[in-house]
């Protein structure tokens, strides 16, 4: 019966809001579809062996397929193999050095980069009267996170190709902690007094970042870009503090990751490829229902 | 005495001879030994009661039951007719029950004022009132006669001074019963005689006294009464004056000793070690020769720089000036390291600061200066690791279940043996014994000083630093006395009587100007 | 071994001054070589900055040292400060006036320090576990109240608190005297700072002299809990989200700091103004490498090699006293 | 105080036996509770994977024994493993044999060792703060020579020997008996395992009787940076990558592990099985709760209160005796 089906989602950092909306997501699906849907996760997004402990967990309690987010593109390339070999896998969110995926659905990190990029020169542009100069800066959360370094390398790509106006003057890494990015963020705006934008990669840093723009009175002043979203980011944004966040679509990722990994199981044939997608939230377009039900997914 | 003690504690007022406190079958087992068998004895209002015994007789244990430390198997005790539980030292505190332990326990982090008021502090509108407590410390130590300051870090005081402090201690608060643990161990002649002022003093007050020692004639100079436990059973309480010596140490080990002093006299071999105008911290100029088969005894009071000598000699600490010369070629002792390779061995005088690994077992204590020759192929052979052991642990009588026990749980007595007998299987040609019979009982200093004949036999030398007079005196060869640093005398074997040598380490008028304790 | 930073008294005192104050002078050396080498560390903007980023952690260090001087250790401080921005958030937005809010977070520090002693003191647990176990749990607590999420306070006052000051002071830094004054009348002057003391150098001897030694580490335990719980606030109050993740590593920063300040992880040495410097070299070394725009992977570099010359030259002029 | 978990001699080393029996047994009767609980623990599958996880931290955890045994710590294994996965990845990327690559990194472990003993030595640093520093230092050094990118390891062989086994049993934790024998044999019966607990128990005294102590030390910090190279190649064995910022908090297991098998902290107590089963007990319990499906954080919560409870008990069977 299906009620005896299980099947696995592991993520990459339980402790992250994005991730248990995946849960979330995935959690849905299990209920609609009569499925038994384990949640795990590595304790960070760099603990890439303890990822790799919890597949192998998964794959010995002989489930009917396993959904994975991995946290490193080479390292989780093996295992998955390994797993493959005995049950169906199928990828979410991020790629791993692996053919042995069944299916995958993605957001590309890269493109949200690139996203970020656009939406940060337009909110410059806005601010500055139609002039897209000036410095600009990013602060990635934690070093050797394989999604935040995508999401770097989209956004400094894009600066680079379509933005020869913005100056990238600082690129700095925290330490995963909002006081942190908060802290950095300060600093920076006390060196360069005349810096015009953050990009703040991932929910944690906007936070941070957020509430130093808040207390230093600079929302409208300085451009501020987000990357996934939560109530307090929606707050910013409301209040002005945030220009705009990148927002994927997690809760879909979980819910169709589980959906597809049911499919593929029974044998049924799944699509190889499925983009997710990552779009551009501001004050102006957040009442549109398509994106409202991405800022409020239904968590419960 | 300060105010504030006695208003703590107010003053006793109790008739002399009436009990005060009575040990009813008091008993203590410790996993594997059974170190007090059940006791019955009555202490009387305002007697000094000396008690003594071998070492791991029980006396240690008697009073940590007596004080609270630790808790008693069964029995009661009895304090003016009432049984008390005395479940912690603060309950016996509260009694007016204190006592200066064996193991000087103070803490050597906070100051000697600090100490002296711990868990008494003076404070008004709860702020502690230091100044005021420094001086009153000071008023204190001065009122007994130590010259000691009281604002000073206790770590930095010597051990012998520690115990001074730790005595004037228990003085402010021990106000209606207070034991005394080998009080006199480290001391010299002259802080023992301040010592025994001090408690005739309190005696007089109406305090009464227990005091243990492993000295006879301090015994019979000042107890009232004597009892003898051996292991951990009392064997007979005595008048002072109704017994005498040879009874006592009958009583304690059960055999008689005829003579404790063993002095065998070598004749004198090549020169083992030569210093020449050595100087370093805490002593200058200092040249002694030690040859082979004879004991030098280096006498002088407490701080005199005895201590600091032989560890500069050791290579603990750097010498300022002066040679060393080693079988007659100068050499530079950098480290502990190089003197042991020369052939130097010593016995530090704070067995729990310098001596032992606390918290290890007996047998490695005493293989850890030849864990390399009891090795072969990187392995311990644990053959000879169980054989030498056993054979310190014999030869030197030390009171343990087995060589596995920790050091930390044998008497005082016995783990001073530990750091003497450490050295006896290491093969050295000059052996240094700071203080060697510290809490020793007599059987087993009678034994000690037979293994110094035995190594003078072998062509050993020996450095003998003793507070206690008789036992450099009746020992040495060459008696050299230092004070403050320098050293003002030498004498032949029983060349001076005992007050020659004393006023000598005094001399007190004759100092100009004498540099600070 | 050094004898420092132990309680004042008379000669002593006068030494520990001197103590503090050549650390004291190290950070304002920094302080000085920033001004020159960047003409944005020297505004009063920056300074406000600076005073903030370093409140937190200096507190949690005092906190710690208290423990750390009684021969101890507090692991959880980081997780406790994450917990309670987790209470305060949540009791806020249940509606509590502010500072009933408050009270009851710094109630949870105090029976989280509650807990720690009971764990050490009733069931004889090395203080490295139990604070260890509740770190873990704690975080664990938190995140199934929280699901993960962050939750947003909805109280401006609350947040307006972290970034108001008072004569040109941020609330954070007064926060900090708020703490430093009492403890160093606590630690140095009351019998209470003394039995730490006492406690760390020797809890045998301590118990002989009728201290109370399972008290005194309750003690420790709460007063770093209770610390920890005021950070949380504070932390929640700077961020405006109670989140359980947040306060990751403040632990280490904290025991950093306050043996950085002098403090002897084997007990007995440390003193209130020491790690308060500490934690304040800590923040500068952060502060000066961003305002350079220093590469964050060289600005961790940096920081261990400044940590160890700083301490060298700190023993190195002890051991010469 | 405790007695067991000393050196072994002959009837302590019956003792030893019985304690780490017991010890032993706490985990066996996990493993029976969980071979009911759940029918995929008891699979050839998953004692294979249990072993595996189990593996890295046990071998830090023997390294970090011989540290806390002289009353040192060694924060910095983790940040070691870290970098050094970097290095052989480096290495082996740019043509050596794997045998060079693999040297050449354990010498960089002994030499980070090396470097902790010089600065506890000879500069007189405190342990905490030398492996503190270093472990900031180093994963700032290992991102910057990654930029911050993972390093893909291009070797089949060297990734392929995580995941083989020998008669069925994973050759990962067949190195933890390859270090575990010697280890044992060198702690327990070599006079260099006495003079480290000599050291930690008493180091004047220890001196005073001619153990040369600044060697010891060193020889303790060389073994612990040696280990954590080695796991730091088995790491990117198992993982296929070198990248700085792994092995984050295996410091903080490495050291627990070690206190659950009975290590004292203090120094001069400790084994080398103690810790070995002190780690498997932490990968039993995160492995039975993946299986059992338990929620992530409620998995937090329940490791805390096991080290509690698993703690609380050892203590209580030792103060027995
Ligand atoms: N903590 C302990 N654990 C186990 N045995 C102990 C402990 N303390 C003392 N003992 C044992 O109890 C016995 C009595 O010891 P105690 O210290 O009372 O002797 P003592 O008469 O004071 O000897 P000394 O003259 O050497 O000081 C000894 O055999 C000793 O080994
Ligand atoms: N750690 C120290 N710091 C400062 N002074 C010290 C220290 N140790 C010893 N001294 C001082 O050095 C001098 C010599 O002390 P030393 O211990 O050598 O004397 P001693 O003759 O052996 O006396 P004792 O019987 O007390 O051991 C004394 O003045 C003492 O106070
Ligand atoms: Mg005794
Ligand atoms: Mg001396």
């Amino acid at each position: 019966s299906a009620a005896d089906v299980t099947i696995p989602i592991i993520v990459k950092d339980t402790t992250s809001f994005y991730w248990q909306i995946v849960l979330a997501g995935a959690r849905k699906a299990g209920k609609d579809l009569g499925v038994n849907v384990p949640e795990l996760g590595a304790q960070a997004e760099t603990d890439v062996n303890g990822q790799i402990s919890i597949l192998e967990n998964a794959v010995a309690s002989n489930p009917a397929a396993v959904v994975i987010s991995p946290t490193e593109f080479k390292a989780l390339g093996k295992p998955i193999d390994e797993a493959a070999s005995k049950v169906k896998v199928i990828g979410i969110d991020s790629g791993a050095d692996s053919k042995a995926f069944t299916s995958f659905l993605t957001t590309d990190n890269v493109q949200g980069g690139r996203v970020a990029a656009d939406g940060l020169a337009a909110a410059i542009g806005a601010a500055n009267g139609g002039k897209v100069e000036g410095k600009v800066a990013l602060i990635t959360a934690l070093p050797g996170a394989g999604s935040l370094e995508q999401r770097k390398q989209g956004f400094i790509e894009q600066i680079k190709a379509k933005y020869p106006g913005l100056e990238l003057v600082a690129d700095k890494y925290a330490d995963g902690q909002a006081t942190t990015g908060l802290n950095i963020a300060t600093d920076l705006i006390t060196a360069n007094p005349d810096l015009k934008g953050i990009f703040a990669s991932n929910l944690i840093m906007a936070q941070g970042v957020g509430q130093a723009i808040a207390e230093n009175n600079l929302g409208g002043k300085v451009a501020l870009i987000g990357f996934d979203s939560d109530e307090k980011l929606i707050k910013f944004l409301n209040d002005g503090v945030i220009s705009g966040l990148v927002v994927q679509d997690p809760y879909r990722m979980g819910y169709d990751g589980i959906k597809t990994a049911l499919a593929a199981s029974k044998g049924e044939k799944v699509e190889a490829n499925v983009d997710t997608g990552a779009n551009l939230v501001t004050k102006d377009n957040m009442k549109d229902p398509k994106i409202d039900a991405l800022l409020n997914p239904k968590l419960k | 005495m300060t105010s504030t003690a006695q208003e703590l504690h107010p003053a006793p007022t109790l008739e002399p001879g009436r009990t005060i406190l009575e040990l009813n079958g008091l008993e203590k087992r410790y996993p594997g030994t059974h170190a007090l068998k059940p006791v019955h004895l009555a202490f009387k209002a305002g007697e000094i009661h000396a008690i003594v015994g071998e070492n791991g007789a029980g006396k240690s244990t008697l009073i940590k039951l007596l004080t609270g430390v630790m808790p008693r198997t069964s029995g009661e005790v009895i304090w003016e007719g009432k049984a008390e539980a005395l479940a912690t030292p603060y309950e016996a505190m509260a009694l007016g029950i204190n006592a200066v332990h064996q193991e000087v326990v103070l803490c050597r982090h906070l100051t000697v004022a600090a100490n002296m008021f711990l868990g008494e502090e003076e404070s008004r509108f709860g702020l502690l009132q230091q100044r005021a407590m420094v001086k009153d410390a000071q008023k204190i130590i001065d009122g007994l006669g130590f010259d000691l300051p009281a604002h000073v870090v206790l770590g930095d005081l010597t051990i012998g001074q520690q115990q001074l402090i730790a005595a004037a201690r228990a003085t402010v608060r021990g106000t209606k019963f207070l034991i005394f643990d080998e009080p006199t161990a480290y001391l010299t002649r002259k802080e023992a005689d301040q010592l025994f002022k001090l408690i005739r003093r309190l005696k007089g007050e109406g305090v009464t006294i227990i005091y243990i020692s492993h000295r006879m004639e301090e015994v019979f100079e000042l107890a009232d009464r004597v009892s003898v436990l051996r292991d951990g059973t009392l064997v007979g309480t005595r008048n002072i004056t109704e017994t005498d010596e040879a009874e006592l140490v009958k009583l304690m080990i059960n055999r008689s000793i005829e003579q404790i002093y063993h002095k065998e006299h070598f004749t004198p071999g090549a020169t083992i070690v030569e210093t020449k105008n050595l100087s370093g911290k805490g002593f200058e100029n200092v040249s002694v020769t030690v040859r082979a088969g004879e004991i030098v005894g280096l006498y002088g009071l407490i701080g005199a720089g005895r201590s600091e000598f032989v560890t500069t000699l050791y290579g603990r600490h750097r010498k300022s000036a002066g040679q060393i010369l080693w079988q007659g070629k100068e050499v530079q002792v950098n480290s502990e390291h190089d003197a042991i390779r020369l052939g130097m061995a010593l016995a530090p005088e704070s067995r729990r600061d310098q001596g032992l690994c606390l918290n290890l077992p007996v047998g490695m204590n005493l293989n850890l200066p030849i864990y390399k020759r009891i090795s072969s192929n990187f392995l311990i052979s644990g053959a000879k690791e169980k054989a030498e052991a056993d054979r310190q642990i014999a030869d030197l009588r030390i009171k343990t279940p087995t060589r596995h026990a920790l050091a930390s749980s044998l008497s005082g007595g016995n783990q001073q043996k530990i750091v003497i007998g450490k050295w006896l299987a290491h093969g050295a040609k000059l052996f240094i014994f700071d203080e060697p019979t510290v809490g020793v009982d007599v059987g087993t200093k009678a034994e000690i000083y037979r293994l110094f004949s035995t190594l003078l036999s072998k062509g050993a030398g020996i450095i003998l630093i003793s507070s206690y007079l008789p036992e450099v005196y009746e020992l040495a060869d060459a008696l050299h006395v230092f004070r403050r640093g320098k050293l003002v005398a030498t004498h032949g074997f029983r060349t001076a009587s005992h007050e020659d040598i004393l006023g000598q380490a005094l001399a007190e008028k004759q100092e100009k100007s004498g540099g600070q304790i | 071994m050094s004898t420092e930073a132990i309680p004042a008294e008379r000669s002593k005192r006068n030494f520990n001054a001197l103590f503090g104050l050549t650390l004291l002078g190290l950070l304002l050396l920094m302080w000085i070589v920033l001004a020159f080498a960047t003409p944005s560390f020297a505004t009063t903007l920056n300074i406000t900055n600076l005073l903030r980023q370093g409140s937190l952690i200096a507190i949690l260090a005092v906190g710690q040292t208290f423990v750390i001087i009684t021969g101890g250790i507090d692991l959880s401080v980081g997780a406790v400060v994450g917990f309670t921005t987790v209470i305060v958030a949540l009791l806020i937005n249940a509606g509590w006036p502010i500072w009933a809010a408050v009270l009851a977070t710094l109630l949870v520090g105090v029976a989280i320090g509650l807990f720690h002693g009971f764990g050490i003191v009733k069931m004889g647990l090395p203080p490295f576990i139990i604070t260890l176990a509740t770190m873990t749990s704690l975080r664990g607590i938190g995140l199934l109240m929280t699901n993960g999420n962050s939750i947003s306070i909805n109280s401006d006052p609350f947040q307006a608190f972290s970034r108001g000051s008072l004569l040109g002071i941020p609330y954070l830094f007064w926060m900090v005297i708020l703490v430093a004054i009492p403890s160093y009348v606590f630690l140095h002057h009351t019998r209470w700072g003394r039995y730490l003391f006492s406690v760390g150098s020797n809890a045998e001897a301590a118990r002989l002299s009728g201290v109370n030694v399972p008290r005194t580490i309750f003690m420790a335990y709460i007063l770093s809990g209770l610390l920890a719980a005021i950070v949380g606030v504070l932390l929640a109050s700077r961020i405006g989200i109670g989140n359980p993740t947040q306060g990751d590593t403040y632990e280490l920063q904290a025991i950093a700091s306050s043996v950085i300040g002098g403090t002897s992880l084997f007990g007995a040495i440390g003193s209130v103004h020491g790690p308060l410097i500490g934690s304040f070299i800590l923040s500068t070394i952060n502060n000066g490498a961003n305002l350079l725009n220093v590469n964050t992977f060289w600005q961790r570099v940096i920081t261990g090699l400044l940590i160890i010359v700083i301490v060298y030259f700190d023993g190195l002029r002890r051991r010469g006293k």
